[in-house]
């Protein structure tokens, strides 16, 4: 099972830096896995926690969200706002008890193809060994299952 | 980076040197500042800067030249090259290497033959008593390269100075030493 | 905090005087330290050339041997011991792997963690706190401080601030009341590890650095390297060879003179040990200034 | 209901190497919303584009994704062809399969696959796509230039002359800058003063450029056309404007052994100076750190009593002004590393051990030594002179592993006027490669070595020490088996690194511009932009971004100036129309925003605005956040900031992004 | 509880306020928020520890605002969430007076928002303790554990947004919740769609909220749903500093950062 399975990753990424980033890797046809999609926002600022939410919620396996490193923002400082919300957002998750492993939170620039390369691979290589990300699946399933036990239990009667 | 995907079948000498020791035989530009620097260029047949071009050349009648030359046993390993190398090869490691590597290949230099006589009479006193008695080992070296008389006026004056002492220090349990020496070695 | 004490061979042989001058200088200082248990030979040059993982192991064996007595820092005055065990320590330090496959030859666990010091570090943070109390001579003369390689070079074993040009050694002469001079060839190599192999060469080597310091002006030379002691001494005869004119230039161990500076006896610090004589430069204590 | 068109390229074998094309076309027929799809061997062709224009007016289609290369590459391409074809451009989306697919991925089924989910990603996003106008911006035409050395002067004369305003700003007391230092330039050895000095007066001189020499700029904030710069005008502690320049208050300072910045420490200045005799200005101030009246308050002021007119006014204190510009040339030129950074080269202790700008002192006839080569320590004419080419520079372990590019050619020039001068002299010069391309620069380092016959080594210097007054140059001939070499040498002279000026990071980020790691200001694309920076309205000239010699330094101010002049040319700009909106609706909602103005607090731009919500008798109803769409560059963080989505972001709204997740994710999201 | 009756009689008198908002008991003597536009209904006022609700969240009703000049009659967590509100540009319109009763339980009142924001500095409280015990207890289990806990309790979620209406920190006109274009949080109360909107909820009041406790105890269905909020006010605190509730500057951490803040979590 584990073998086959091929984890979807999701790339919540900036415009000026990561996604110019991974255009690098591409110009210089540095090879990574198939398994990331990119989403392209004009900075880390813009993006919105839901969004990563959603996106686990409708079968992302892992997700990878990468910006400018610190100083090097196209708008100056929405990198480091994101920082923040981030550092935030992951301990909410720890504290409701999400497998936070799943998001990778990095630094990519421009002139970095070979680290948004090794990047994708290491995430799609770490998410592939966690499995398929069945947490919120689950979630709605259990309630049936809890439904079912008591259908079960009327019929035993 | 990874040139041993270019290179099919055994590895060439240099690709052994940079897994051996890390060093980045490929980031040399011969600049020749570890030549211009080294305390024993004028001795040495093959100049430092010019092993490392012979081991990015890849070219195999180059290996026993470079294995063959008295340079790598010259090595004093004094550091000067690559605390100064503006490339940061690690120069003096990459000799410890050849060095090694010449033995297993059996080309050590005639002219160098007593370095690693000295050498390995060193190691023989450590083995046997885990420290080193000059004494012990100027004896085990003169058999060995046989030149007797070398030193010889001296070592009455040391001994008499207290510098060569009769009785060899020892590790409280040799045959431990020993064992490791075998573990390793074999 | 408790010093460990690593002397290494040569100082209980050709360098014996150079640890006769340090403990002396320590006890004088009440500082005690501790020789470690059983300690054996570092390998010096020949394990490195030789074989890699014995260069590692011999000096693992003693720190793995220093840990196990408790001691968090050790004193390696040698320059050759000290360049390899700490060498080692960075092996072990660096890679798990290492560490493992040392630990299965040694058949006892090694970490590496101790902190081992220069003997100017060692000066530095135990001595001269307390030394101008003990210090009772002016070496009035001009000295040239020598490093030699291993005590100046990799920079990120020796953690020289300076390391072409150190000024560790010449801050102990200074306290010691002698006067550095500035010379070229304090960090050059004379040779050492070829000095019984090939000794003409060693010779030549160490014949550019007595000429310099002489010719500069300098009265005595100063040491903390018995390598390099035993060269520019024991090997006179051969260096005088191969300068136009010999010199008779006493070299001593950077201890010895501070042990001098402290009212140690001459005879204590082995003084007398030497090939060249040390008369000129213990008689220049409390001269006139220079 | 959307009728999107799909197109996708083969970009020739780049992407169709790797992916199905074909198939992918076919699939994004299938998918919903998507009324014509189609594949095509070159989209960006004219026959590629003109496929799509009659595509969009043939099928009526409401929305395109071309499938091709990165936005970054070709966006625009594409968005005016729609245009083109009557549907708002910004309609038009890129599917990025190139670098982000096929180039990256194997020929395989998942390549293909990826390709068709990220079509799919872009159809749901075109879907939720909004008609958007560009932005019209009023345009300020006044350009700042900071630095005064050549580059700003060049570019400073060039947007002048084209009839704008130009605001100058120089931080040391006279502009000029290195040039000025300099004694003759290569490759033609004409004197460098002689052909700068006229170009600062004209500087100095001209109706349409403001000159604020010691001065500095403090802060910026707007953004293109408009931009908000606060200058700090250092206290010169000299009224100008009642100033002649006679030079009776210098003559007579007492305090006379400060270092001689412009003749690199190798003389001595007083502390009410004017750096050089041809400064421009040329008025004195005062070094308030070495001048008695400052440092020891209140002694001395022979200056004030000495002055004729009564210029000089200790009380004067620093003062902040304020311009509004619409652009800013940014030249703020380079350093040198000194010879006290090369521990084997002794730590700058031999006073005989110079670096190159020291040489320029030395060989130029405005000099401490009035142009006779002589060494410093006793001020003999040197016999045999060792240049050291790359010293510090190509030097990974000293952390500079770049080429300072005008070493070469001035270490050739070095030898020659040093051989010029002293024809019985010996020049030796120790270098690794010689990097001469430049007009007439090859034959130049010929003529040193077969004319003036310099003796040039391949090999680099690995110590230099001093014995019985001679520099010993530890070196070896790489091109003689690596022959090891010792010149005794009366005089070294090390081409150092060029490196960027100390204050390159501050200024960097008071302008919002980025730089490389070796804190060279960064151009927005290494071939295609190699003026402008990443923010708009900011350019770039000369030695600040990278090492540079004469010509190139020139060329680069000008274009920065012709980039300037373009801007100018039209009275507005427009702008890409992708900024924030806070959403507005009818009574009595109004907005959906409460006006707790935390975005406010993020923007970067300070383009939220407070707008008040009054009905119709003009009571207030509500405070809401406006976005100004002239100073909004999209970042976006207010979006993600606002917790009820009243802040949204055009071409990436909510909306847009929401169904390019659901869409890529393969549960398209009506 | 006399001083507190004449005291908001006098303020009513005195049109210092129109309208005021405090406790009476109920038939079963449970307090219960009343409000009072006459001094002539003063006498029924009761303020004890039992008056926990937090009152602030009816400054943002339409007919409360329209009174313009209110008296609140309040506990420490309600006054700190009024300075937040402040501190978020909210009740701009309102002039306040607050009546609260401090720990020597004698009548404190405060006529401005600095003298408010003083009281609170003074008597600021530290995070409940059966809260605090709560959040170790949970800080110590596994992951697993925990998202097996939160599991459970979301299950038992149904949306009736209770949490959200008693949480004065809650005052968007139209909530993400209500945003259908696009519509960011399902409808239905599906545990998923519940773990959406209470991860929304509370990063959307991490950093704000002021720890009154409120969301937690209204919830028909028993879930310590506060608990989320108060973990992240720790985190926030102990990464970035600053309180919620505490001055009128606000300084809310998420919109504020500094160039060193801790990143050892991104790669």
């Amino acid at each position: 099972m584990a073998e086959t399975f091929e984890p979807k990753i999701v790339a919540f990424v900036c415009n000026w830096c990561t996604y110019a980033g991974a255009d690098l890797a591409g110009t210089s046809r540095t090879k990574y896995a198939t398994n990331v999609r990119i989403i392209r926002f004009p900075c880390t600022g813009r993006i919105d926690f839901m969004l990563l939410i959603k996106a686990f919620q409708n079968g992302a396996d892992g997700i990878i969200v990468s910006g400018c490193h610190p100083n090097d923002c196209h708008y100056t400082s929405g990198n480091f706002h994101a920082r923040r919300r981030w550092m935030v957002f992951k301990s909410m998750l720890d504290f409701i008890g999400f497998p936070t492993e799943r998001i990778t939170f990095s630094w990519v620039s421009a002139a970095e193809g070979k680290k948004w390369a090794e990047l994708v691979n290491e995430t799609t290589d770490s998410v592939r060994a966690l499995g398929p990300f069945t947490e919120y699946k689950n979630l709605d399933f259990s309630q049936f299952n809890q439904i079912d036990h008591e259908g079960i239990a009327e019929q035993s009667r | 980076m990874d040139s041993t995907a270019m290179h099919s079948g055994p590895l060439s000498l240099k690709q052994k040197v940079e897994q051996a020791v890390g060093a980045e035989v490929q980031t040399c530009y011969q600049c020749g500042k570890c030549t211009a620097g080294c305390p024993l260029n004028e001795e040495m047949d093959l100049m430092p800067n010019q092993i490392l071009r012979m081991l990015q050349a890849e070219y195999p009648g180059y290996e026993n030249e470079i294995l063959s030359s008295t340079s790598i046993w010259l090595c004093l390993a004094c550091d000067t090259c690559y605390s100064r190398c503006p490339q940061e090869v690690k120069l003096p490691q990459v000799m410890d290497f050849l060095r090694q590597e010449s033995i297993r290949r059996n080309l050590v230099n005639p002219k160098t033959k007593n370095i690693l006589k000295f050498h390995k009479a060193f190691l023989a006193e450590v083995e046997r008593n885990g420290k080193l008695n000059e004494l012990g080992l100027t004896i085990d070296y003169k058999l060995h390269s046989l030149n007797l008389f070398q030193d010889l006026q001296n070592a009455p004056s040391m001994l008499f100075k207290g510098k060569l002492g009769l009785i060899p220090h020892k590790v409280q349990n040799p045959s431990e030493i020993k064992k490791l020496f075998k573990k390793i070695t074999f | 905090m408790r010093i460990g004490y690593y002397p290494g061979c040569s100082l209980q042989g050709s360098g014996r005087e150079y640890s006769e001058s340090l403990l002396a200088v320590a006890e004088k200082c009440g500082i005690v330290l501790e020789e470690i248990n059983d300690w054996n030979c570092c390998g010096a040059s020949a394990a490195h050339s030789l074989n890699h993982d014995l260069s590692v192991a011999l000096p693992a064996r003693t720190l793995a041997l220093a840990e196990k007595q408790g001691l968090q820092q050790i004193l390696v005055p040698c320059a050759a011991c000290f360049s390899r065990l700490a060498t080692a320590q960075q092996e072990l330090v660096s890679s798990e792997e290492m560490k493992s496959k040392i630990a299965d030859y040694l058949e006892m666990p090694v970490q590496g963690s101790a902190r081992i010091l220069t003997v100017f570090e060692f000066l530095q943070e135990h001595i001269f706190p307390v030394a101008d109390q003990y210090i009772v001579n002016k070496l009035n003369h001009k000295t040239a401080c020598y490093y030699g390689c291993l005590l100046s070079r990799p920079k990120d074993l020796t953690r020289l601030e300076r390391p072409e040009d150190p000024m560790e050694m010449e801050a102990v002469m200074e306290k010691a009341g002698a006067t550095p001079i500035d010379w070229a060839f304090k960090t050059e190599c004379c040779g050492a590890g070829l000095s019984v192999s090939r000794t003409d060469i060693v010779a030549k080597l160490s014949a550019k650095i007595v000429e310099d310091a002489v010719s500069r002006g300098a009265e005595s030379i100063v040491v903390a390297c018995p390598m390099c002691q035993m060269n520019l001494d024991i090997r006179r005869k051969e260096i005088n060879k191969q300068m136009d004119k010999g010199s008779d230039i006493p070299v001593m161990f950077v201890t010895q003179a501070l042990g001098l500076s402290m009212g140690i006896s001459a005879d204590k610090l082995g003084l007398n040990r030497h090939f060249v004589s040390t008369g000129k430069v213990v008689s220049c204590v409390g001269r006139k200034e220079v | 209901m959307a009728r999107i068109g799909v197109f996708i390229c083969h970009c020739g074998e780049n992407i169709s190497a790797t992916v199905d094309v074909e198939k992918v076309a076919r699939l994004a027929g299938k998918l919903s919303g998507v009324a014509y799809s189609v594949d095509y061997k070159y989209m960006c062709s004219d026959p590629g584009q003109t496929l799509i224009v009659d595509a969009i007016k043939e099928h009526k289609l409401t929305g395109i994704v071309v499938g091709a290369c990165s936005p970054r590459m070709h966006e625009g391409t594409f968005r005016k062809a729609a245009e083109k074809a009557g549907i708002n451009p910004y309609f038009c989306e890129m599917a990025n399969i190139r670098e982000h697919c096929s180039w990256v991925h194997p020929k395989s089924d998942e390549t293909t696959q990826k390709a068709l989910d990220i079509v799919r990603t872009m159809v749901e996003k075109v879907k939720n796509d909004t008609a958007l106008y560009p932005i019209k911006v009023p345009i300020t035409k006044t350009a700042l230039v900071i630095g005064g050395g050549i580059a700003g002067i060049q570019a400073a004369l060039d947007i002048a002359n084209a009839g704008h305003q130009v605001i100058m700003v120089e931080k040391t007391p006279s502009i000029g800058g290195h040039m000025s230092q300099l004694s003759e330039t290569f490759p033609t050895l004409d004197c460098s003063q002689c052909i700068l000095t006229p170009r600062m007066v004209e500087v100095a001189q001209h109706p349409n450029i403001t000159l604020h020499t010691f001065a500095e700029v403090e802060n910026v904030t707007g953004f293109i056309g408009n931009f908000d710069v606060n200058i700090r005008l250092k206290a010169k502690s000299v009224d100008f404007s009642k100033c002649t320049g006679c030079g009776s208050c210098w003559q007579k300072c007492p305090s006379k052994k400060i270092p001689d910045e412009f003749n690199a420490g190798m003389s001595f200045r007083t502390a009410i100076y004017t750096p050089f005799p041809q400064a421009v200005p040329n008025k004195p101030v005062i070094d308030r750190a070495n001048c008695t009246w400052f440092t020891k308050c209140g002694k001395c002021g022979i200056c004030a009593k000495i002055c004729p007119t009564g210029a000089i006014d200790y009380t004067i204190q620093d003062e902040i002004i304020n311009v509004k510009v619409g652009a800013i040339v940014t030249a703020t030129g380079f350093d040198i590393k000194h010879s006290d950074f090369f521990p084997e080269y002794g730590y700058g202790k031999h006073p005989d051990i110079i670096d190159g700008l020291q040489f320029e002192r030395l060989a130029s006839a405005s000099g401490p030594t009035g142009g006779e080569i002589r060494r410093p320590s006793d001020g003999k004419v040197p016999e045999t002179v060792v240049f050291l080419a790359c010293a510090g520079s190509r030097d990974k372990a000293k952390g500079i592993e770049y080429c300072s590019k005008i070493c070469c050619m001035y270490t050739a020039k070095h030898a020659m006027l040093y051989k010029h001068k002293n024809h019985h002299g010996k020049a030796h010069v120790f270098y690794m490669d010689i990097r001469s391309a430049g007009k007439s620069y090859e034959e130049f380092v010929r003529r040193a070595i077969e004319e003036d016959d310099v003796n040039y080594i391949r090999g680099r210097v690995s110590k230099i020490y001093e014995k019985n007054g001679k520099l010993m140059v530890v070196g070896v001939d790489t091109l003689l088996n690596a022959k090891p070499v010792t010149i005794e040498a009366d005089m070294v002279v090390l081409a150092t690194a060029v490196v960027a000026n100390e204050d390159a990071e501050s200024v960097a980020q008071k302008l919002h511009i980025s730089y490389d790691k070796h804190k060279f200001f960064a151009e927005a694309h290494p071939k295609l932009k190699p003026v402008e920076t990443n923010t708009a309205g900011i350019t770039l000239a000369g030695a600040c971004q990278s090492a540079k010699d004469i010509p190139e330094t020139v060329a680069q101010a000008s274009a920065a100036a012709a980039k300037t002049i373009i801007l100018f040319s039209g009275s507005e700009l427009t702008r890409e129309p992708v900024v924030a909106t806070v959403n507005r609706s009818a009574a009595p909602v109004f907005t959906t925003c409460t006006g707790c103005f935390l975005c406010q607090e993020v923007c970067p731009y300070q383009a939220i605005e407070r707008e008040e919500i009054r009905d119709r008798a003009g009571n207030l109803l509500m405070n809401a956040a406006k976005v100004n769409a002239g100073l909004c560059q999209g970042c976006g963080t207010c979006v993600a900031m606002c917790r009820n989505k009243s802040i949204d972001l055009q071409g990436f709204s909510n909306q847009q992004m929401l169904s390019e997740v659901m869409g890529l994710l393969n549960k398209p999201f009506e | 509880m006399k001083e507190l009756q004449n005291k908001a009689a006098e303020l009513l008198e005195n049109g210092t306020v129109n309208l005021l908002i405090g406790f009476c008991q109920d038939v079963s003597k449970r307090p219960v928020p009343y409000f009072i536009e006459t001094a002539a209904e003063a006498n029924i006022l009761v303020f004890n520890q039992d008056c926990k609700n937090n009152l602030s969240v009816y400054l943002h009703k339409k007919e409360v605002k329209d009174a313009v000049k209110i008296g609140l009659v309040a506990n420490v967590a309600t006054l700190r969430s009024v300075l937040q509100l402040l501190s978020e540009n909210q009740l701009g319109s309102l002039t306040l007076t607050y009546l609260t009763v401090n720990s020597g339980s004698e009548l404190v009142v405060l006529g401005s928002a600095e003298e408010l924001e003083a009281y609170v500095q003074a008597n600021f409280p530290t995070c409940r303790p059966e809260d605090q015990e709560m959040l170790d207890k949970l800080n110590v289990l596994s992951r697993e554990e925990r998202w097996a806990f939160w599991k459970d309790q979301l299950s038992e979620c149904v949306k009736c947004y209770a949490c959200r209406a008693v949480c004065p920190m809650c005052y968007c006109t139209v909530c993400t919740t209500e945003c259908n274009q696009p519509q960011w949080i399902k409808t239905s109360a599906e545990t998923s769609g519940n773990f959406e909107y209470h991860t929304m909820r509370a990063m959307h009041l991490a950093g704000r909220c002021i720890n009154c406790g409120e969301c937690g105890r209204i919830c028909p269905a028993g879930i310590p749903v506060h608990l989320l909020t108060a973990q992240m006010n720790q985190e926030i605190e102990k990464e970035f500093g600053g309180k919620t509730g505490f001055s009128l500057k606000g300084g809310y951490a998420l919109n504020s950062f500094k160039p060193g803040d801790k990143e050892n979590f991104i790669k």
